[in-house]
């Protein structure tokens, strides 16, 4: 599973990019994300406030109980702020 | 037609590219960002000196071309283009082009402030400012949120936002 | 700021004019419109090969400046420009710019629809439109009266019309 | 008085502009416009459907009560369709 960092989440988990591989058990969004809280004292900062990241599934934005499985792009990043 | 790039754009040459041999265009409609010299910071109102966009490749490109094929859909347009720039960027410069063509001046005048709204909240991209030497990324406004809300649904596939869920 | 000339004029060099030197303009709304090959005519659809615009020299640039100077004070405007051009045209022509630039893109974009919409139906400009080797004078379209109204009253100096009375 | 003729009041009357006095009984565009009507067959012409004109006094839009005097620079022509 290929998870995509950007902005303030990127510079807090300090990578734009790495391969994982989730137990079978995480199976939505929400279950990622909890999961990767664990991986270092980085990702549990960078993904504290839930409510301030958005995520997209092979680059679909999607809600937390959006299904994940191997093989899927899976970006974290705040609110975006273009135009 | 969307392009995403660092370079900057000549209004004029968009303009006449798009309308280049489509005599039906009774109007164009568009809208150009710039980058702002000043900014609410944490202290009020205060300079920058420059904003670095950075963006999610690919999926830049596919949520452009969703919200280009929803204002094609919901309005008459005979062309449109979306060029939104990436990089570094000083006050001053131009950030984003929206630019929709139409036999009909209101369809056009429409679909060009949907496209500018729903870009404001759906295209991934975020600004990092730099001021007094130190940097800062910039907060999503509630204002944008509601500036989109008035286009009704968006498209379910593309544009639910977690909080949303 | 207004002109009313024969010349043609270049989107891109205008727009770089209009925000020379002020870095608080975050956004700017354009329009522009062309000259459409296919026209409303006595039996129905049907190609022009030119038109002519007539104008009233002297209360054109007294009107397009008081539809400008409402826009002003209507919307919080960093600078804005209206060009207009008369004569003879061809289909695909540029014959009308609008600019608004703000530091709000809200206010560019309802400015510039509203300064498109009183254009429309205030600036003393005729359209003669040449089709098969004939002429004739292009009819007021009830749409663009409604399309003005929206935006309310209209200065009761400089825009009522004999009906209205 | 200054009176001027644009679009299809301009090629009806055959002029674009003319130079007339009125006689003092003139005092608005109402009766402007009907003292008009009787100085040639085409000023009737141009001038028959009052419903189809727009009267500019000075370079401002009037409605047909609008004092009209010596001096004044009067605009007859048809609704505008620029833009």
């Amino acid at each position: 599973m290929r998870l995509l960092y950007f902005a303030w989440v990127r510079t807090k988990v300090g990578k734009g990019s790495e391969e994982l591989d989730p137990p079978a058990t995480v199976e939505d969004v929400a279950g990622l994300l909890a999961w990767l809280k664990q991986q270092s004292p980085r990702h549990a900062d960078a993904l504290a406030d839930l409510a301030r990241l958005r995520v997209a599934v092979n680059q679909d934005y999607v809600t937390f109980d959006h299904p994940v499985k191997p093989g899927d792009e899976i970006a974290i990043f705040p609110p975006v702020t273009g135009g | 037609m969307i392009r995403v790039q660092r370079e900057d754009f000549d209004v004029g040459r968009e303009l006449a590219a798009l309308t280049a041999g489509d005599r039906s265009i009774g109007g164009v409609a568009i809208f150009v960002g710039l980058v702002r010299e000043m900014v609410r910071g944490p202290r009020g109102e205060e300079p920058i000196s420059a904003m670095t966009l950075e963006h999610y490749p690919g999926m830049t490109e596919k949520q452009l071309a969703a919200v280009e094929a929803e204002a094609q859909r919901r309005w008459p347009l005979a062309r449109s283009l979306i060029v939104h720039r990436h990089g570094r960027l000083e006050p001053g410069e131009q950030i984003v082009l929206v630019a929709c063509a139409s036999s009909h001046r209101e369809a056009a005048l429409a679909a060009c402030h949907f496209l500018i709204d729903w870009l404001k909240t759906k295209a991934p991209f975020w600004k990092l400012e730099e001021a007094d030497s130190a940097t800062r990324w910039v907060e999503a406004r509630s204002e944008d949120d509601q500036a989109v809300e008035r286009w009704g649904k968006a498209l379910p596939s593309t544009t639910r936002s977690v909080g949303e869920g």
